[in-house]
């Protein structure tokens, strides 16, 4: 089974050798290291840039305006705050030059919390990401979604962000879910690909031969069936909130479980149909919850079909401070956690209308 | 196909020269017109530039995709574009957002172009960010080989933004220099502020020393210089495929732009009329030849003034058009 | 009548006399301009500034760090998007160093569109500045309110943002909203305080004797009763919405009109107090729709007074596209305007239960 | 107060900067510990730039306000704090990020201090963004008069953010030069990045000279050379109210942090090894006093790692405090 980090990895070395990406690069994505997370390990096309975000996101978009589809790394995305003009110009590109141009680039990036990164290493950036518009933006919660939706960025002609749960950077695909083409076990897999400790100069990674995969843009997978409430999440979040729905089914409660996976643009029809089948919406992330893509869908939801609804849609999201605290407990009290997510299900499952 | 830097300009190219020099400044005359009249809501361009901005244009290797010359420009280079060919009328048609504007389709403010067949990205209006993709552009450049490169403009007061120096510290590492023709067009001014005390750089140009890049400030009111020294920068980024800034000391005609009047100011030097004297000492046009061309092109864009007008503005509905593209328009281009 | 400019240019002279304010600076902020909406005309403190943003709010930081309360101006807020992390830094002094310091600056930028702005001269900034917290932040409707508002975030302990709407800069008071002290007529005002043309370098300002005018942080106004549905906004839309609401009247429709006026921290009993009581609520503002303001606070209504609703909480925002365009039709369609505003409250008023 | 820079250190000067450098050392080891051991989540900090930061340390003039020494630092500084008088014990604390961390209340990693009675305003994680408040403070004390600068310091690699020019542009105005020593740590990486292939620059600190900036690249694993040189640029900023730029070549001794293992490094000097050398060569100091010194500290330490583990954690519930403060900390002092 392979891990998200490693599935990452895999994509964007099929993504260099069949999709024509020349450049994935960042701070210490290149040799030695290969990434923080070790997501650039072993590529032919990655290199380390100047520590400079913003000579990051203006070189992608430069290359991507010369043609070169490229994937640039922001190392956390809690440094990608001082680019967000940039940003939002590259999202123009098409649009400002009334179609005359396109801008086929990828920026990933890890985000969110779980790794105890204290103030500046653990920021969402979902709802910064979201008000950005021009940008598709993938969230992945598993490692073969992780592998099908960078693919999906990358061959798209416009800028893509791929924002990484840094949570789930090793955690591994469930049975079954396994990206096809890797017939070897998980030590098998990181002898394969994994660069050794120590001198990696002479280390060469031995591929397994996977497949293209693809996740329509704008696709969310139902990821849990249910008939009492349903779960918007991605990301983080996501894997808790099935964990929950879970556990809840013993007390009669069945939650059904949707993993956003694209946050722009986003499967409004499968929310939709769900929430009208179930009277019941919960909105789950991480990111703060003052001006939240969770509060967008939440009103969304109750503008176009309140009358429908069994329950006022829930939006439990992160506490509205300015970082999250190192220390264990201010980081457990800051952001959804399994026992607030759960509790959140229960409380919506059980309100009267 | 290189050009020889030094080779003195033939008749037949002052003439071109001081033509296309006349037409831009005819052009930015009209669009202040037009703003005055009621017919575009901001207006902003370079009259006073022309004897760089034309020569640039002309020195420029027009074309799409990595073997042309890649542009990273700002709001003052009408002339620049003249000088290539581009379309007076577009220009106006963009100054009034009408929905033939071919740059932006009326969303853009003048001065804004975008013209992806000859490598001109769009125009921003945030001072400086261009300077934070010419690297991108210029790396592929690079890898790809030939002879294209990478211009960037901006101006002087501009350069205080630390995007100016991502695009020094970009273009002269050591594992992958790069083919950038930074140019700094430096009338001493932004909007208000006074250059002077706002910098403690004796030229702007000194900041490329640091890194080991080539760099020189020039007379940019001096169409022949111009010429001279932007070939000459060229063909050291074309042939070297390192990084050369250039500083060009112009001026400011018509203020900043609408926002502060656009009205002519008296106390800087007019490019276009010290060239006409000489060009009238030397005696390859006269007066009258001046004046007659002048005259043709004002006339001329009056009468487009007037057509423009009368095209369409875009629809309401169409704010929507273009967020995303449906087919990969930069690659196989 | 002041209209709003002159009101801010009252405020920084009095802060300047009284509140000890030491600096007031940014781009063309100081002589001879005195800013690009001349709301730095005359004043001692103001100075021009390096084009740099990232400089100037770190600049502002550092003189607040340092004991020196100052106003810095981000000449339109959409050249703050490069400023992003310094500005969630600012916000966090106090947070991050568990109360060891604070930071006693304002930023003051004018926002939104209404002058033809085009792309990147019309841009809103209170989905983003909500969304960085530590941060106080006011946005007026009315020459009086930015008065006083911008006189209560420079005596504030806590950095503050006053986002100027750049559509009501030559807006001028109400009848019996002027502020006191103002013993001349317009022309006379601006005899007094408005810099000539041409050369100015011999002018000085003569200032009339305004009085210290506060607002409490998180203080709202009701500027308009009614009991059949409840309108919350602020800035530009504020007056759009006023003027609807008069104009329904005559329909039969009473709606009741919230400035907010302080976004961070909001005045939530206000919004409680009458949406329970209209039973309908309309949140307007020119951000664009996805993670946007509004949607926080139709999220917050909807979950906490969900059964006392007679309809569903409506957000009328801008388009969610990467920019304002420039054409007339273009501007129109992007952001509410009174027709818009006119039929969503018609609207709201007429959805039946 | 001022020192002559070129009177040389008394014997007891280079024992108590022995004994600060050797402190500094035996506290980053105890941190790394801790960080091995489970008693903290992520360690960065100084070992191997004991020479600069102990003279650095040891020069500032500390205290609260204006007319003190202004400290922008960044997550190096640990041996710095030491110098100055603070107790080694508050970085285990915030190591351990303990209700009692009196620098962020266990919000912060490690070597984030913040100390407003010394001036230190709280180190954040964003590289470089420090080289944009400095000229706030800077300017703040230009015109309080007396002898109180700013000094902010940062790393190499950092230095290729906008906001190091940011730095350089705003200190250099002619308008208003301000008090503001510049110090660039080189220790030739940025975490995994080697300097040489990203750097067009000869020495980082020559980016001042197109500014008219004073600057200067020195053997930061020299104490006395360090000693030196820092006064030297000190005493230029605190007389002459102009910048300085000052870059310290230094070893990087643990690797960059926890992150890549934090595990000693045998090709770099060290340079405690070679000060104590010269300290026994010119006996000073012999090494058996330098073992049992250390040793001291080792043992205090270790101590303090016990008790500081037993310290409460933050609750949970405090997590909005001190999101607005209510008084005015900074004003009056
Ligand atoms: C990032 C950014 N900040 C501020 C502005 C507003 N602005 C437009 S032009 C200008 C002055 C530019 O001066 P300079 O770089 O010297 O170019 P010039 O206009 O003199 O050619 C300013 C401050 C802007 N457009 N973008
Ligand atoms: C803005 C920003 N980008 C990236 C990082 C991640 N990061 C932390 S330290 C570091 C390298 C810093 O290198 P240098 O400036 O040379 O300082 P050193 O650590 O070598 O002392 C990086 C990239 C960060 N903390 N902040
Ligand atoms: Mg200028
Ligand atoms: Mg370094």
């Amino acid at each position: 089974m392979s891990s998200m980090i490693q599935a990452v990895r895999m994509a964007l070395h099929v993504a260099e050798e069949r999709h024509g990406v020349t450049d994935i690069f960042g701070e210490d994505v290149g040799p030695p290291l290969g990434g923080a997370f070790t997501a650039t390990q072993g590529l032919k096309r990655a290199w380390n840039s100047p520590l400079d975000e913003r000579g990051i996101v203006g070189t992608s978009i430069g290359l991507g305006l010369a043609g070169c589809r490229n994937v640039a790394e922001i190392q956390f995305c809690d440094y990608a705050f001082n680019t967000i003009d940039l940003l939002k110009l590259g999202g123009m590109m098409s649009w400002a030059s009334h179609g005359d141009w396109n801008c086929p680039i990828t920026i990933m990036t890890p985000v969110g919390s779980g790794i105890r990164g204290s103030i500046y290493h653990s920021h969402s950036f979902d709802a910064t990401a979201t008000h950005i518009h021009g940008w598709k933006i993938a969230m992945p919660s598993n490692p073969k979604d992780a592998y099908a939706l960078l693919l999906s960025c990358i061959v798209d002609p416009n800028p893509c962000m791929f924002l990484i749960p840094k949570a789930l950077m090793r955690s591994r695909a469930a049975p079954g879910e396994e990206i096809p083409g890797i017939d070897v076990d998980d030590r098998g897999l990181s002898k394969l690909i994994d660069a050794p400790l120590g001198d990696r100069s002479k280390w060469t990674p031995q591929w397994p031969d996977t497949p293209d995969l693809f996740i329509p843009v704008g696709e969310a997978a139902t990821v849990r069936k249910g008939r009492d409430l349903t779960v918007v999440s991605y990301g983080r979040t996501l894997p808790l909130c099935v964990k929950a729905a879970d556990s809840l089914a013993a007390e009669g409660i069945e939650a059904e479980v949707i993993d956003l996976r694209w946050l722009a643009p986003y499967d409004w029809e499968r929310i939709k149909e769900s929430v009208k089948r179930t009277g019941r919406a919960l909105f789950v992330n991480e990111d703060t919850e003052i001006t939240n893509f969770g509060e967008h869908l939440a009103r969304r939801t109750t503008e176009e079909f309140f009358y429908e609804l069994l329950a006022p849609p829930k939006v439990l999201a992160g506490a509205a401070i300015p970082g999250i605290g190192l220390a264990d407990n201010l980081e457990m009290a800051s952001v959804p956690q399994l026992p607030s997510i759960t509790q959140a299900m229960r409380d919506l499952a059980a309100s009267k209308p | 196909m290189s050009i020889d830097p030094n080779a003195p300009l033939t008749n037949e190219q002052l003439i071109k020269l001081h033509s296309l020099m006349v037409q831009g400044r005819v052009l930015e005359e009209r669009l202040i017109q037009m703003y005055k009249q009621g017919d575009g809501y901001f207006w902003i361009g370079g009259p006073g530039e022309e004897a760089f901005n034309v020569p640039l244009g002309m020195l420029i290797h027009k074309g799409q995709g990595p073997e042309f010359d890649y542009l990273h420009f700002h709001y003052r280079q009408s002339a620049t574009l003249l000088a290539m060919g581009a379309d007076p009328v577009d220009a106006l048609r963009q100054m009034k957002n009408t929905a033939t504007d071919p740059y932006s389709g009326g969303r853009n403010f003048g001065g804004h172009p975008s013209i992806r067949k000859w490598n001109i990205v769009p125009v921003a209006s945030t001072i400086e960010t261009q300077y934070t993709m010419a690297p991108g552009t210029a790396m592929a450049q690079k890898r790809h080989g030939g002879r294209g490169i990478t211009i960037v403009t901006g101006g002087d007061a501009g350069t205080a933004e630390g995007d100016f120096a991502t695009c020094l510290v970009w273009s002269s590492r050591p594992m992958e220099p790069l083919p950038v023709l930074m140019i700094v067009t430096n009338n001493k001014w932004g909007i208000s502020t006074a250059a002077a005390p706002q910098h403690g750089e004796k030229n702007v140009a000194d900041r490329g020393r640091a890194f080991g890049i080539e760099c020189k400030t020039i007379d940019g009111n001096d169409p022949e210089v111009a010429w001279r020294e932007i070939a000459s920068a060229m063909e050291y980024v074309r042939t070297t495929r390192r990084p050369f800034l250039l500083e060009s000391i112009v001026s400011r005609l018509y203020g900043h732009s609408s926002a502060s009047g656009a009205n002519p100011v008296t106390d800087e030097a007019d490019c276009l009329k010290g060239f006409e004297a000489r060009l009238e000492a030397r005696k390859i046009l006269t007066r009258e030849q001046m004046d007659s061309l002048r005259q043709k092109f004002t006339d001329e864009l009056q009468l487009a003034h007037r057509r423009v007008r009368e095209e369409p503005q875009p629809d309401g509905k169409t704010i929507y058009d273009h967020v995303f593209q449906t087919r990969d328009l930069v690659r196989g281009g």
